[in-house]
């Protein structure tokens, strides 16, 4: 179901006054640093987000090699291109492909592969989603508007300890020969979920 | 514990809402509350187990219809409480009455990028055998209805096959109760639509979660 | 379906809160919708399964924070609703827009008595043979997570054992649905503490439910 | 945990106006005449309550062809004092004693035996009670003030369909040769559900 005004995450400006004097404390106590909180804030806003994972996405689609390691060890092949640490700490990669789509969630809070894919979305973070998701990940899948073939298996991966997951969408077709710049516009966040495919060229 | 946090497979919820061209942050107290989060962390009091625990502690009510950061201040309130950091008092007024605890172990703004990206590994030093392997049957524990565990109650009681060794991590049942991070060995474990949800389960789907080895019997 | 009324065994709801010489009203509403919702089941739109599972129905949020009689009320509008007796638009104005669908079901101040103690029994003419006997070990069926049905989660994929045999009823999962009675044996189904809740069952402790032919397969 | 104040079943006045606005609906369009109300109303504040078990608990203790009787056939023996029909339509009795206690639930939602015990208090259909009940019926009886000896077995019934469940309660010691009206006033509603014991003489 798309959602043009979101309902939940808002709040009262109540909200605003509880968090400021918690930070105020914090600060008088020379316990918190407000400029750490800005460099926090920074990083999950401009530097680390889906456009990471969406990299690792587009080399494993070219390089053969890359995809190999990948498929090795997934967590020193991302790590050694530069995406590594809070919230990816232990990694594995999910591939599509051969009659399987993937599927992650986290039913017990909401774990997610920061360090390649940013903050997760309130809808990864909501009841319904971290509810059906096991039970009927097909209907959910639907509501994104991924209809799968009926033989295609469905593989859900509950993050229930520290490990992260990150889903390789297929490679859609008519994208041979495109750069990994230009692979990776195609993937999408929720591609690398398993709630989206990648998109295909000119759609 | 089966909290309000235990929400796999429940019924009732409705249908999933996606925000189109979501922000990353709903509200500028939202993006202080990681922040916030983050940096008491860094200060050594809990560990993540704890701070987890004290989410799926919240109300039932509180948390199913807070934001998810909602849910971190709380939680968060909780804990600097808890550690004698911030008490009640001072969050009525707004201001410290008293010093910090532990100032030394500050997170300076310079240090950021550095600890965001070392994050904070679970594995640890291999000390016992794996107990099971890939392709073994297994039968996951009831579970306690009690205290902090990261076995589902969908899962419990159900019959699996080892599909993954994911390595000798921290056990978040002991971490997180503070009796230490007793590692043992974590495994992928796959169970069958029909074993989870029976005869109204999607057919050709299947679930894999992340199991410690106390959860795990051979079936 | 495991909606918010599948509680048991869940955990985080706290301690159970009792209230020394309680009324049996605690406000005037309460008894009215009390009466309301006896008065219109009379009418005969619904059935008592039917009544139930628009309870179920309603957001886990207010399920658990309304108080009991807010639940009864807000699903005798919604059923109302459903069957063309009350419209929201009726409700917002406070005034009848329409003619009731079925004044001669009322029942009169005269017939309560009648009414209440003649109840509606739910048993049925026996048409099957007893699949199970007392001493019959059983398990339980995983049961859907969509629909109406009266096994609860908890009780779900355990193993168990008849320890009676209640009559042959109508098959409430049926009957909300409004597919038919469906009647078919109901039984005592008894599970040992440590089969429902694992080494955290307090020692010595049993459950029995309720349990209807089509939710057991023999063990 | 006791509880002197109740926070949960009051409302706001907005409650009221809202429940009138149905009834005034309901009797314009003459579906419901609000002397039915009032004698429902009349009916579970007046006649049908916790007295109406506490009778048959105290014949039970004192008349032992009636024990037999509700042993053998607990609907008739119950219905053959007068008590029958809503929420009382298929009863099982269900006796302590003999190193057994005995406890009800209702989990799904706060199915009682009206015609024996009246209308539910607001603990039986919380969600505390509803939960634990089954998973950890002594931790519940400890907060009602009822401790059983640890080899004392614990029955749960959770009344899942539309059978009702009475418990008769152990009959108290000094109470040999008593009336059965003075025997019913040891009988509480909570000694009927499993969460009480029956009162001793002079208690």
């Amino acid at each position: 179901m798309l959602m043009h005004d979101h309902a939940h995450d808002n709040e009262l400006s109540d909200q605003e006054a509880r968090v400021r004097a918690l930070e105020t404390i914090l600060v008088e106590k020379d316990l918190v640093d407000p400029g750490a909180i800005d460099a926090i804030i920074e990083t999950y806003s401009e530097k680390v987000g889906p456009q990471n994972g969406a990299k690792v996405v587009a080399r494993a689609w070219s390089d053969p090699a890359f995809a190999k390691a990948l498929k090795a060890d997934a967590m020193t092949t991302i790590e050694s291109m530069g995406f590594k640490g809070r919230q990816a700490e232990h990694m594995e990669v999910l591939w599509n492909g051969g009659g399987v789509h993937n599927l992650v969630v986290c039913t017990l809070c909401s774990c997610y592969p920061w360090a390649v894919l940013g903050l997760p979305p309130v809808w990864y973070k909501s009841a319904p989603y971290r509810a059906r998701a096991v039970s009927e990940p097909r209907a959910v899948l639907a509501e994104f508007g991924v209809e799968l073939p009926e033989e295609t298996r469905v593989k859900v991966w509950d993050s229930t300890a520290e490990v992260r997951y990150l889903v390789i969408p297929e490679r859609p077709e008519g994208t041979e020969g495109w750069s990994e710049d230009d692979l990776a516009v195609l993937v999408s966040r929720e591609s690398m979920i398993g709630t989206g495919l990648a998109r295909s060229p000119g759609a | 514990m089966n909290g309000p946090q235990d929400l796999g497979g429940r019924a009732g919820f409705g249908p999933v809402l996606i925000e189109q061209d979501e922000p990353i942050f709903h509200a500028d107290w939202e993006g202080r509350v990681l922040g916030l989060t983050l940096c008491s962390g860094v200060l050594g009091h809990w560990n993540l187990d704890e701070s987890r625990h004290a989410r799926e502690c919240l109300p039932h009510t509180f948390y199913l219809s807070g934001s998810y950061y909602d849910i971190w201040l709380t939680a968060l309130e909780t804990l600097l409480a808890r550690h004698g950091e911030v008490s009640a008092a001072e969050r009525a007024q707004g201001k410290a009455l008293a010093p910090g605890l532990r100032p030394e172990r500050k997170l300076d703004a310079a240090a950021v990028f550095g600890v965001l990206s070392k994050g904070g590994p679970v594995d640890r030093s291999v000390t016992a055998e794996e107990g099971f392997k890939v392709g073994d049957r297994v039968k996951t524990r009831r579970g306690s209805m009690k205290g902090h565990t990261r076995l589902p109650s969908y899962a419990m009681g159900r019959e699996g096959v080892v599909t993954g060794v994911r390595g000798f991590h921290v056990y978040p049942d002991s971490s997180a109760r503070g009796t230490g991070e007793a590692p043992c060995w974590l495994y992928g474990v796959t169970f069958t639509g029909e074993e989870l949800w029976g005869e109204g389960a999607e057919p050709g789907t299947e679930v894999t979660i992340d199991a410690f080895e106390p959860y795990l019997d051979h079936a």
